[in-house]
């Protein structure tokens, strides 16, 4: 299945996944409308120090804890994608307890979010893969 | 194979899920006491907060028994188990014959004995949806609750009913609250953030005798209720097993294939004990995800598969009234404690490994920790400075990095 | 009017070629080839016509034949004193030919049997040929309105302004006999009409006969005027003689590998072959690569004692082979083999690139 | 003081509807052009640092960005231009030469493009790339003048070393100094999967890069930096650089602070001294030392690897071409003025050396006059800018040719011409980690690779149009260019008519 994945030695840090991601998850047709003077909540988030910058979103593990672990059932697997419904979920943070990659993330309206690979977006391909600058992120099968 | 399993909740979701992994065709039945759809029991207090609904609540959607071509027999209970005929025997007195059992009884609460208790009108458990149901049947904006019990069944309790009755005290005999999973500091937080939230608390009492509408407390207070709800503990539902000649300690004994001492019977979930691997001992974790995992590795042992479950940790995420709080593992070694008044975070090392730790406020990515805990990952392999700042992956070795966002995982 | 070669015009032109060889060197009459020619009236459009015969000179034989145009007595007189001064004339004579209403504005022609003089050669430093080539290249660069258009032994060419068939009858091929025939009917593209520029391509006894368009021209031109070639005509039937003379004649390739320069086969084929095949091939073409002969053809190649025909690389022109007995055949097309021999042994088309050769009671497939 | 106050060249514009504030062109701009004002609460430009290099332009995941000319101007003036008069403001406040980068940027007409390409109609057949084969394999080196056989008549295959390139399009030499490891690993892998050739420029050859040494070009130059026994073993050929198109007679100055460790290595100098290339070689100083040196290093790789020769396009290039050609090299490597380079004094790229399309056309037809252009290859450099100009290079009489600028360009290079001062934001022209990582070699060699198939591919369709299906029936065949606009001498010079005759 491909899945995202991230090499560190192509990140530039420049943020611009974390962009696209909230534009890709906003269902707004134009980004600045989407993103301006708004602060983003992204599914994929940077990492950075020094030099090092990555960045970091669902893996979709083949088997995830967070579906294990989810209380209301509101985590899936769906075709192999990880996928959270949020009008099941409660926010009641046990996928952040036990996600290894702390790739769950809580949105502002309290329940969680994660990244579902853009099936609901762009379709086929991530919006952060698509506009990586340095193909440091990629969606590929390994 | 005819598969039958005793329960309906985490764990007996979590076998039917196990046995369905290896089986597609053996016959599963399942029998549960309650009458409904499976669903989660922790989300009952989010049901009265309005946060959820019975449709939503469900642990796993309509029409998951047939897409597993899983029978039941709901609203029955079983009364014995027969292993040396297979067979089990339902309340009705007919007996149902299997191949592999799964016993997933769950806990009961503890209704410890207190005079008067009888005569209370208003009372209830904080357990079931039923339960939940109940509660709410009693309350009006102008009751006052009593809750006896501020360890996690009895707070959430409280959470949901805050602004929904006039007033809320939380009694427990412990000296802080969450007893169990937080530390006195920690407590002291969580406590202050409630207080703050309208929940009156009065530790290190308990009640001595109950009238219909007050409880007289050890200490000679008396707290006056219109509804009382007791979350003082639950005892795990061992009898099945234990009466027809099963190991049980405090819970059903369960080895790391989650199989009792008898053959082919297989036990998961709050009925149950698990190997803790961070204390390093068995005991009960009465905790959904351990549930269901423990449930999923019966299944898939059951229908022949290789499953072993011994990664089980205590760890618990909870919040109140915004207010989130993560913690696993077991507080033993050194302690790195930083806090801000708001936020809490604990950390505890022992061995060149993290043991647990305790976060309150800003929880975000905690189960970097968690994985620390359960992985038994040395710390001299990884950047201490940084992660005791804040869960990351960059505190990794880049090599560890790259396989984690590089590989297939 | 236009000229090929003047003024830096080149003439691309379409055309038919036909070709006969006896195997066993029985002399076949000229108006069998005339015949065969005719057929394809329609591949030319008027603007020439010509033919090589072979063995036709029995009684010269070892005594080089040199057909010369002429415009004027000029070119005539200039020609003839350079010839003398080099030359030791056994024969000369007007060329015989039969005046034709179809056939006009004739040069004056002429023909003369030579042989190199002894201290002329010995001073060149140079062998025969190469003295008898260079000679040749000299009179048609240098000296204005004289063009020897056959310069070989006991061969010789005609051709003029004209269809084949007609180019024929004017000039008596009747009379002539030759173990080998080339005939060639041309359209060209552009109006030239000047005689010279007719098909055959002759140097010394290579003659060329010649379909197609050679999108290598330029760069087959360049390379090969490293070698001391002036290519005047801007033809390709004359940048085609100049690379088989030199490939054959000076480095000394047999015929097979020189089909192999200038028709090479693709790369793709060549990895297919042995190791060894695969050595010579890239061999050939690596180091010959400026000959390679690109765009569509089909020529005959005469010289003494054989016959070759090959196709371009991709077979973009029709070419088909036959055989009847001892003897062999060549044409644009079937019809043209069919209509002087109906019962052929066998009749068939080779790939491109592949070359057939005739030659004379079972010889060497080489020239020279 | 204010006479040495130069007005910005460019203005960055931002749509301050579009920006989102997201930094990407602040966090990515090496000059430091963009910041986020706090109190203003959104992004500023100082464009007094900006070199165009268009990094935030590309970047800028709302278009909010443009970088437009400066209307700024000076009176104007058709003869001291406003670049002329900055120039003399700045020399006479330094004292100092000008330093530029990359190729000649002046008007001077572009041969190329008053040169048009024939095609085949009616009388001859225009071939099908798509159904028929069309080769451009080629082969460089030195071909024997006659043949040899063995004893059983069978020719004797053997010749002098040749390299074999499956597209007569090599990567011009650029050092690993001058560009990043990035840059060099992306040329590499992109030569190696097109059965093409790179070339190392003068900065040796790092130690993870002998793995390409089949499709590597070696280069000797006048520093001699890195070079030993092993690296000239290591590549497919070896080329001593005589001169170069951008700063013909001038040696090259890489700053001691574009060496760091690495490239100290590669280049056998200590970290962080300046790496000098003198003018001429040392050991240098006619045709016959140069054939010293040709056999030199054919004797030092035995006798197993082609050398070439690379000069400038000078006035003289024909005879020294024909010079080379009987030195015993095995190829001549033409270099253009409109040539690139890492660094090199502005009047001297812009005033020095002729163009390479007439440098071209001579030394070809000056080869075949003197009957050895078989004994060398010859390659040309210094601005082949497309397909079509590789097509009109082998139709003037070139055997391949080096694209350096070109394949910048498809590894992201803008053409700012600030490669000198190491900043480069595309990771090309740079030793800083930070601005290296920014060139992923897995993308970079991807898109050299799709740059040169794509150019392949439309060299075959204009191959087929001519009606040619191989190569070398396209080398030296000028009768298929017409030129447009020029002059008498200029057709005579490059041996073409003029177009409608």
């Amino acid at each position: 299945m491909k899945r995202v994945y991230v090499n560190e030695e192509w990140c530039l840090g420049c943020h611009l996944c974390e962009y696209y991601c909230a534009f890709a998850n906003s269902h707004v047709n134009d980004m600045a409308k989407a993103l301006k003077g708004k602060e983003i909540h992204p599914n994929i988030r940077i990492e950075e120090k020094g030099d090092i910058s990555f960045a970091v979103s669902c893996r979709h593990c083949k088997d995830p804890l967070c579906v294990k672990s989810c209380i209301s059932g509101a985590l899936s697997i769906d075709d192999g994608v990880v996928r959270i419904n949020r009008d099941k979920c409660v926010g009641c943070y046990t996928c952040v307890l036990v996600c290894p990659y702390g790739a769950i993330l809580p949105s502002p309206s309290g329940v969680m979010q994660k990244c579902e690979l853009c099936v609901e977006n762009e379709g086929g391909m991530p919006n952060c893969v698509m506009h990586c600058p340095n193909s440091a992120i990629v969606f590929e099968e390994r | 194979m005819k598969y039958v399993i005793i329960g309906n909740s985490a764990a007996a979701v979590g076998c039917v899920e196990g046995i369905r992994k290896v089986d597609g065709e053996g016959e599963i039945l399942l029998i549960s006491s309650e009458p409904h759809h499976t669903y989660s029991r922790p989300l009952i207090s989010y049901l009265l907060m309005g946060k959820t609904d019975s449709e939503r609540m469900k642990y796993r959607p309509e029409g998951f028994y047939e897409r597993n071509a899983c029978k039941t027999m709901l609203g029955r209970a079983v009364t014995k188990i027969s292993p040396d005929s297979k067979k089990i025997t339902l309340d009705d007195g007919s007996e149902v014959s299997y191949d592999k059992l799964m016993v997933a009884t769950g806990s009961s609460p503890f209704i410890p004995p207190i005079a008067g208790y009888d005569k209370v009108k208003n009372k209830t458990t904080f357990m079931s949806l039923d339960d939940a149901k109940e509660l709410e049947s009693m309350l009006t904006t102008d009751s006052d609750v009593m809750i006896l019990g501020a360890g996690l069944i009895g707070l959430k309790c409280a959470e949901c009913l805050i602004g929904k009755v006039k007033s809320i005290t939380v009694v427990d005999m412990a000296p802080r609250i969450l007893p169990s999973i937080l530390d006195a500091d920690g407590a002291a937080i969580v406590q202050k953030h409630l207080e703050k939230c309208g929940v009156k608390f009065i530790l290190e009492d308990s009640s001595s005798e109950f009238s219909e509408n007050s409880a007289k407390l050890k200490s000679g207070k008396t707290v006056k209720f219109d509804a009382l709800v007791m979350a003082v503990g639950v005892r795990p539902n061992i009898s099945l097993v234990s009466e027809c000649g099963g190991k049980v300690n405090k819970g059903v004994y369960t080895d790391e294939k989650c199989a009792t001492s008898i053959k082919d019977i297989y036990a998961g979930g709050d009925c149950s004990e698990s190997f803790d691997s961070a204390l390093g001992d068995v005991r009960i974790l009465a905790l959904l995800p351990n549930a269901y995992m423990q449930g999923l590795t019966a299944g898939t042992n059951m229908a022949g598969g290789e499953a072993v479950y011994d990664k089980a940790i205590p760890m618990n995420a909870i919040g109140f009234c915004g207010l989130h709080i993560i913690t696993a593992g077991v507080y033993e070694g050194d302690a790195y404690i930083k806090t801000d008044g708001e936020n809490y975070k604990a950390l505890f090392c022992k061995d060149n490994m993290l043991k647990g730790f305790i976060l309150i406020g800003d929880v975000a990515r905690a189960g970097i920790y968690t994985s620390l805990i359960r992985e038994k990952t040395p710390l001299n392999t990884l950047d201490f400075e940084l992660i005791k700042d804040k869960p990351q992956l960059m505190a990794f070795a880049r090599k560890e990095r790259k396989s984690r966002l590089g590989e297939e995982v | 009017m236009l000229k090929e070669g003047f003024e830096g015009n080149r003439i691309p032109s379409g055309c038919a070629v036909s070709g006969i060889f006896s195997k066993s060197g029985e002399r076949i009459p000229g108006d069998k080839i005339i015949k065969s020619i005719a057929i394809m009236h329609e591949r030319s459009n008027g603007l020439g016509g010509g033919f090589a015969g072979y063995g036709i000179y029995p009684e010269y034989k070892d005594i080089y034949a040199f057909h010369i145009f002429y415009n004027n007595s000029r070119a005539k007189s200039e020609s003839e004193s350079c010839l003398e001064e080099n030359f030791e004339i056994a024969s000369m004579s007007v060329m015989p030919t039969r005046p034709i209403p179809e056939i006009t504005d004739s040069p004056i022609i002429w023909r003369y049997f030579v042989n190199p003089k002894k201290r002329s050669l010995e001073e060149s430093q140079l062998d025969e040929l190469e003295f008898v080539a260079r000679f040749v290249t000299k009179v048609n660069s240098n000296i204005d309105g004289a063009y020897i258009f056959s310069s070989g032994k006991n061969m010789g060419v005609f051709k003029a302004v004209g269809y084949p068939e007609d180019v024929g009858v004017f000039y008596k091929l009747e009379e002539y006999a030759g173990y080998s025939w080339t005939a060639h009917g041309r359209y060209p593209t552009n109006t030239p009409g000047w005689w010279g520029g007719a098909h055959p391509f002759a140097l010394l006894d290579y003659t060329i006969v010649h379909n197609g368009e050679i999108s290598s021209y330029d760069a087959n031109r360049r390379h090969i005027e490293m070698f001391g070639y002036k290519c005047n005509l801007l033809t390709d039937t004359e940048v085609i003689t100049y690379i088989i003379d030199y490939l054959v004649r000076r480095v000394g390739l047999t015929l097979q590998e020189t089909a192999n320069v200038i028709a090479a086969p693709f790369w793709s084929t060549i990895s297919r072959c042995s190791e060894e095949e695969k050595n010579r091939l890239t061999y050939l073409r690596n180091v010959f690569a400026g000959l390679l002969i690109n765009g569509p053809f089909s020529i005959i190649l005469g010289f003494n004692g054989g016959m070759m025909a090959l196709n371009d690389r991709l077979k973009l022109r029709s070419m088909v082979v036959a055989e009847k007995g001892d003897m062999g055949y060549v044409a644009s097309e079937e019809s043209a083999i069919r209509i002087i021999e109906p019962d052929l042994d066998r009749i068939w088309a080779p790939e491109g690139g592949e070359p057939v050769i005739f030659t004379l009671n079972g010889g060497e497939q080489k020239c020279r | 003081m204010p006479i040495n106050y130069i007005f910005p060249d460019f203005e960055v514009r931002r749509d301050q509807d579009r920006c989102i504030a997201c930094r990407a062109c602040e966090r990515q701009c090496a000059n430091e052009v963009h910041r986020y004002d706090e109190d203003l609460k959104k992004m500023v430009a100082d464009e007094s640092k900006c070199v165009n290099c268009h990094r935030c332009v590309s970047l800028c995941p709302t278009r909010a960005i443009k970088i437009v000319k400066t209307d700024n101007a000076f009176k104007e003036n058709a003869n001291w231009t406003g670049t002329l008069i900055s120039d003399i403001y700045r020399q006479a406040e330094s004292g100092g030469m000008l330093s530029t980068s990359m190729g000649n940027p002046t008007p001077l007409p572009v041969y190329w493009d008053r040169i048009l390409i024939n095609a085949s109609q009616v009388t001859n057949p225009s071939i099908d790339p798509l159904r028929e084969p069309m080769e451009i394999r080629t082969f460089i080196g030195q071909k024997p003048d006659s043949i040899k056989r063995d004893e059983n008549g069978r020719i004797i295959t053997d010749t002098t070393p040749q390299l074999e390139l499956s597209v007569p399009i090599m990567f011009s030499a650029m050092s690993y100094g001058s560009i990043s490891y990035n840059a060099h690993e992306s040329l590499a892998r992109a030569a190696t999967e097109l059965g093409t050739f790179y070339n190392t420029g003068e900065g040796g050859l790092h130690k993870d890069f002998y793995q390409y040494g089949p499709n590597t070009i070696v280069q000797v130059a006048s520093g001699r930096f890195g070079v030993h026994k092993k690296y000239l073993e290591a590549g497919a050929a070896i080329e001593i650089k005589m001169g170069q198109g951008a700063k013909p007679g001038i040696g090259g100055h890489l700053p001691g602070a574009k060496i760091p460790a690495d490239v100290a290595r590669t280049r056998m100098i200590p970290e962080g001294t300046d790496a000098i290339s003198p003018a001429p070689h040392h050991d240098i100083y006619s045709i016959e030392d140069l054939r010293q040196l040709v056999f030199s290093l054919k004797e030092a790789t035995d006798y197993k690897k082609p050398v070439f020769v690379k000069i400038a396009a000078v006035h003289n290039v024909a005879a020294i071409a024909s010079g080379i050609a009987r030195s015993g090299a095995d190829a001549v490597v033409i270099d253009g003025f409109r040539g690139g380079t890492g660094s090199a004094p502005t009047r001297i790229r812009d005033n020095v050396g002729i163009p390479i399309e007439l440098a071209l056309a001579s030394v070809d037809q000056r080869l075949r006059d003197e009957g050895i252009r078989h004994r060398l290859s010859l390659i040309v450099a210094g601005s082949v800018r497309s397909s079509a100009d590789v097509v009109k290079a082998i139709a003037l009489g070139a055997d391949a040719v080096y694209i350096g600028t070109g394949a910048l360009i498809a590894l992201g290079c803008h053409l700012c011409r600030t490669c000198y001062t190491g900043k480069c934001n595309w990771g090309i022209a740079t030793q800083r980690p930070e601005l290296v990582k920014r060139l992923n070699p897995n993308v970079g060699y991807q898109r050299l690779v799709n740059l040169v198939t794509a150019w392949s591919h439309e060299m075959k369709e204009m191959m087929g149009g001519m009606g040619i299906n191989s190569i070398e029936a396209l080398r030296g065949n000028r009768l298929m260019l017409r030129g447009v606009g020029l002059n008498e001498t200029e057709l005579r010079i490059l041996g073409i008519k003029h177009a409608g005759e």
